[in-house]
């Protein structure tokens, strides 16, 4: 097996499976932060929230890639400041690559959560109020659990979105073996060269085979939360 | 004032209108199906913002709209048992059961989560989940849930409508102890009269939302005109009375203003005052002292007044000592016996049919 | 200092080779390919590149422009031609005169794949060459443009399109097609891979490692991949 | 045989094992909270799947374990009314009543859904959505739904239970009527023994998901040893009845075997057949035909048997005409009036406290 | 307004919206009807067909229509048969570009689908099925309408990435004026050249202008299909 990829391609295997899953981990506070803004509340500028949201499906990832360079680079405004302030470096590392898969699976996450949000009963929040909990209190013992299939979900989505993300990624953060050359920049570069067919399909290979899994296990968690749900 | 609800509020098509006081106790909200009651208690329990309007839950204002102030549902302490029992799917009974324990003061006081199992009967259910209940074990549970939230005022929902006579039976003593023992108010909806008339300290009607009737539970239940909201086989009327003693064959000895009567046994002390509830179509009247009959409570009564109805009945109000008797007969039977206001006459009550469940302090 | 690592930037088309050369060792090497508008996009931002090897002119233009390479180390690495393929078991027969008429040659529905004929650069050199042959204006119809060369060549690969024009050097590894023709140098500017170091960068194992670039080794690499060289060569 | 059901299941913890035949007419489950009422109606209705037996209704064999055939529900044609109402929350009531109606085969005949909501008092409602109806409201839109399915059984799980007593009035002649005229048969499930004792033709009872006791609605109820299961207040006897006179005064007169009673006036034809339920605690004995009392009926019976509870009661069993009577009498009373089997005793009723719940024909 | 859009420009925002327009509107059939497959029923491959479903989202979109275009191009397997059995030609029209946008969507739609399936309550289908409703009838008067919100959802999801997608289409179907040349397209086009940012986010912005008003349109839908579920 490890003869069939080499070093270099296992290396993009990990850190494929890295920036995936601290994309996912990440964004899901914000993520279930922002479903929860947009089912539940009503503010002014919601419309454009839920726009901004969406914007890394809509425009070409190219775009995505660039503004988050012009923003996050090394002499962009975000990205000196973090750099100065907490000494933290996006630009062309694998914490870029984190943040480039994040921003493009947000929107399929928050989705997922949104409408399981939704689905929730208000009247079960309102009668564990009654019994004394506070709002936070009711979210976390009584809105999460039943949102959990759910995010689940969100989260496999997300997750095999970062494994598949890749013109972002490779605008933003480039393609820097060992840092930023994640499995899809790895099957780009393949396929840029005459005869690299083969060992880019190797690679996909590999990929579909990891994504695979994570979903199989994703189902799993899934099916056995909503067993907890139904209550039975 | 335990309770003060004054509100107003408009859903499509259907106005509510309600405006009572009760004092401590229980205060049953009684009222055909659609008058109002669930929506009464949503806006006590903080899930229904009247347009306008205040409620007042022992001695502090939770709702005042004049002032814009509404307490939040969690910060009033009131354990709602639901219409529909609203259990959380995903935790076990026994997490349903303790749920709000986590979340009230330090020092309240109140039964144990065993002992609370134990008197609902779900001791053996505690590791189940909801899904897997009938629908009169989800009910206890959601009764059981209310009680562990040591809330400072239990409201109920129509609590046992789902339940067996022998269940209730286990249940209704308990509020009642609840009541006396620990003074805590509970807000009451039932459509079953003889809940309502041995639990009830204040009894509040609705119709089409509004307010048509509310007093001491006594005076509104014995009240004649409420034949139609109660049911004829319901009217009756609730005397005070005073536990005198305790026979060996099973019978307890209580006084009336008008006389002495027999129910079975039960467990007040001595001296200890009550309430004891006669049905109007229980009584039997004689013009004289009947003898040899197998029913042990016969009480002298004067006819106050006849009141017809459509059918073939007539309710006959008397007094008897210082408190009113109604016994529901036949015209044929009051013609009869020429029964007229003023007309002196013996109550005939078979002392079972002062049935336990009409029996309460209060 | 032979523990340094080097990281180059270079366009995504010289993978092979340059993967290659870096193989034989000598200076360690971290090869970070791409196409040039991002590569160069990210020096703007910074990127660690020490060199920059593009596919494009205009980019290094914008480089040396804002002063991010070390204007007297840039140099023109590589040439390479331009070619009209078709399918391998094609019998297509073309000569690249002025006015030739490729419609007939691509049949009533054939399209002819290209790459972005605005934007990358192997479509504005197409679209240059066919223009100086006249024939822009009847063809501009029939292209398939592509995202970049090799999805041009893919198209015809697959039997997809009849024709297509791509850089020699794709089609030389590609045994799915055959050159046609080549296009006169003169039809179009100069394709040139300009080089430079990058003046952040700057090192010395770096110009080692571009010395070894210009060396006769990696000349040798170059060529068997088709690419031509500014100085002499073909 | 209208219903053959003969089923064995197993939940965790919980094991079902019911067998029972009904005839014709309305047949009642009868049985504690968690008895498994609720799991026998779904296994009629096909949407429990039970691992052992055979369901026949009408005939037709529905499931088969053995087999290894069950008729999906929608093939069944068995209206339910599920205990939890289960209204469709995107359809207005209208669409919800009539939903049935679509799928119910051509010439299929039963009431409008004109009709269906007037009886039930939903016709003001009938463009609301069924979020913005109150508990007792969506029970009856529950009930109008599974009538106006056309079906040829109906399944009622609680039917009644949220609904007040004059709304309860106005149903069960309704579901007495279907059952009369149209011959339906209904599986009904009910705590509420009043209910059982006016409707149902056949009860059976379960305790712990077993058959305790099932038969004609009087044999069950009747039986001193069900007192335990119905609750000493609704033990009582269910006697047949011929209906000989309508009275100006509104009373009706009806031939029991035992002797003559008078009614409330009800709207049968004199010469029809019919049930009156006599409770046991409405009866009161006396040795000597006693005079002057507002009690219009007094029948004469003979002592058979006299069984002692736990409490200060005694259960008097009687044969009274052909038929068995019973009175719940106090131990100091029956000691007074020396009874014992073979006394000759005067039972006195009194005609309102055979309340028109408990006559029904049948 | 026309004036600064080039005639060209306008045409590529036309084709993006009636592209995004037929991907969804065709995906959402098989959509509905994978999602309810692997919502509720059993079956050997299950896991499959999921996997299968996420494939465009694991997969760098190169490959993706790298793989379209062998299977749908004229010489494809698929794409050959389509010709001749109904003249359906994909290869290098805008039909080819609505299939392109349309696998990539796929996977967010049936998401979307699949968990508000799962959120329907089982009880009120029982209730439909004893009233006499066979089980198509039950799924069309009761699963479905309830399920709207969750379907308007991912139709706006799909929507939003079929306006977006890039990659994929352009290598399956190339960028033809007129044709398959997108605003994506249009869009990567000038992001290829120096200076090119300007016009780019010219055309981003009509991009983004679009798909909120898309997005602003189906939340309303939501919201409606919503209110009528809660009952009230
Ligand atoms: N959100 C709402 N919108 C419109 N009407 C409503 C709403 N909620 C309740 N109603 C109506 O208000 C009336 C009172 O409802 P409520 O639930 O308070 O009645 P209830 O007395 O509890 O009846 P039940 O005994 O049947 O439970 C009903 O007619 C109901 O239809
Ligand atoms: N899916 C299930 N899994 C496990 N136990 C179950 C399940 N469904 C029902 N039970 C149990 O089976 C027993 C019978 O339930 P059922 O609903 O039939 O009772 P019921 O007689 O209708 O009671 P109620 O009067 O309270 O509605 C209950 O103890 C219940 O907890
Ligand atoms: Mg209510
Ligand atoms: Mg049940």
């Amino acid at each position: 097996m490890t003869g069939w990829l080499g070093p270099e391609e296992w290396q993009a295997v990990g850190l494929s499976v890295k920036v995936a899953f601290w994309a996912t981990l990440l964004s899901l506070p914000p993520g279930i932060l922002a479903a929860y803004a947009l089912a539940r509340w009503e503010f002014r500028g919601k419309q454009l929230l839920n726009g901004l949201i969406h914007l890394p499906l809509i425009l070409p990832p190219v775009v995505t890639g660039y503004l988050l360079l012009m923003t996050f680079g090394r002499r962009g405004p975000v990205g000196a400041w973090l750099e100065e302030v907490f000494g933290l470096v996006l630009a062309f590392r694998w914490t870029g690559a984190v943040l480039a898969a994040a921003v493009m699976a947000f929107p399929l996450m928050v989705r997922a959560i949104r409408l399981a949000i939704e689905a929730v009963d208000p009247r079960l929040e309102q009668a564990a109020a009654t019994l004394g909990a506070p709002r936070w209190a009711v979210f976390f013992t009584v809105t999460l659990p039943l949102i959990l299939p759910g995010v689940i979900a969100g989260s496999a989505l997300a997750a095999a979105k970062a494994m598949g993300e890749f013109g972002a990624t490779i605008t933003f953060v480039s393609n820097i073996p060992g840092e930023t050359r994640t499995l899809p920049s790895a099957i780009y570069s393949f396929m840029q060269v005459p005869g690299g067919e083969a060992p880019a399909l190797r690679l996909v290979a590999v990929s579909v085979a990891v994504a695979l899994l994570a979903l199989a296990a994703s189902e799993l968690l899934a099916r056995r939360a909503a067993r907890r749900i139904s209550g039975t | 004032m335990s309770l003060v609800v004054d509100i107003r509020h408009a859903f499509g098509g259907f106005a509510l209108d309600v405006s009572f006081e009760a004092p401590a106790g229980i205060t049953a909200l009684f009222g055909r199906s659609g008058s109002g009651k669930t929506s009464v208690v949503n806006a006590v329990a903080g899930l229904l913002r009247p347009r306008e309007g205040r409620i007042v839950v022992e001695g502090e204002t939770v709702f005042d709209a004049g002032a814009r102030m509404s307490l939040p549902p969690h910060r009033r302490r009131l354990g709602y048992v639901f219409q529909d029992a609203r259990l959380f799917p995903h935790l076990s009974l026994r997490q349903n059961l303790t749920y709000g324990l986590r979340f009230a003061p330090r020092g309240a006081s109140g039964p144990s989560p065993e002992e609370v199992a134990e008197l609902l009967g779900l001791t053996a259910l505690l590791d189940r989940r909801p899904g897997a209940l009938s629908g009169g074990e989800k009910q206890r549970v959601a009764i059981g849930r209310a009680l562990l939230s040591r809330p400072r005022m239990l409201l109920m929902d129509e609590p046992l409508a789902a339940l067996d006579a022998a269940r209730k039976a286990e249940i209704l003593p308990y509020l009642e102890r609840l009541r006396d023992r620990t003074g805590l108010p509970i807000l009451y909806v039932s459509h079953a009269v003889p809940e309502v008339a041995r639990l009830a300290t204040t009894v509040v009607v609705l119709d089409h939302g509004k307010v048509v009737r509310a007093g001491p539970a006594e005076r509104v239940l014995s009240d004649p005109d409420m034949v139609r909201q109660i049911g004829v086989r319901e009217a009756g009327a609730v005397l005070p009375a005073v536990v005198t003693r305790h026979h060996a064959d099973g019978l307890s000895e209580l006084e009336l203003s008008g006389g002495r009567v027999f129910l079975p046994a039960f467990d007040l002390a001595p001296g200890e005052r009550t309430r004891v509830r006669i049905l109007a179509h229980d009584v039997i009247l004689s013009r004289e002292a009947p003898v040899g009959l197998s029913a042990l409570n016969i009480l002298p009564a004067t006819v106050i007044a006849l009141r017809e109805g459509s059918g073939p009945g007539v309710m006959v109000q008397m007094q008897c000592g210082e408190d009113r008797l109604l016994a529901r007969i036949t015209r044929r039977s009051a013609d009869a016996l020429a029964l007229a206001p003023g007309v002196g006459v013996h109550a005939v009550i078979k002392s079972v049919s002062v049935a336990r469940i009409d029996i309460g302090g209060g | 200092q032979a523990q340094e690592e080097v990281t180059v930037f270079a366009a995504a088309s010289l993978k092979t080779a340059l993967d290659e050369i870096a193989a034989q060792g000598g200076t360690p090497v971290r090869l970070v390919y791409g196409g040039s508008s991002a590569l160069a996009r990210q020096i703007q931002q910074g990127a660690p590149a020490q060199l920059f090897i593009s596919a494009n002119t205009d980019w290094m233009d914008v480089l040396e422009a804002d002063g991010l390479i070390v204007a007297e180390s840039r140099i023109d690495l590589l040439t390479n031609r331009l070619v009209l393929v078709a399918p391998a078991d094609s019998d297509v027969a073309v000569t690249l005169a002025p006015g030739v008429d490729l419609t007939a040659a691509l049949g009533p529905e054939g399209r002819i794949a290209m790459a972005l004929t605005e934007s990358v650069p192997a479509g504005i050199y197409g679209k240059a060459a066919l223009s100086a042959l006249g024939i822009w204006d009847s063809l501009a119809e029939r292209t398939a443009q592509a995202d970049n060369v090799r999805a041009a060549l893919n198209l015809v690969a697959l039997g997809e399109t009849p024709l297509g024009i791509v850089y020699a050097t794709d089609a030389v590894a590609e045994p799915r097609v055959k050159v046609v023709a080549t296009f006169d140098a003169s039809l179009h500017a100069p394709i040139v891979y300009p080089a430079a170091i990058v003046t952040e960068g700057d090192s010395p194992a770096v110009r080692a490692f571009f010395e070894t670039l210009q060396g006769e080794a990696a000349h040798e690499i170059f060529a068997a991949q088709g690419f031509g060289f500014a100085g002499g060569g073909d």
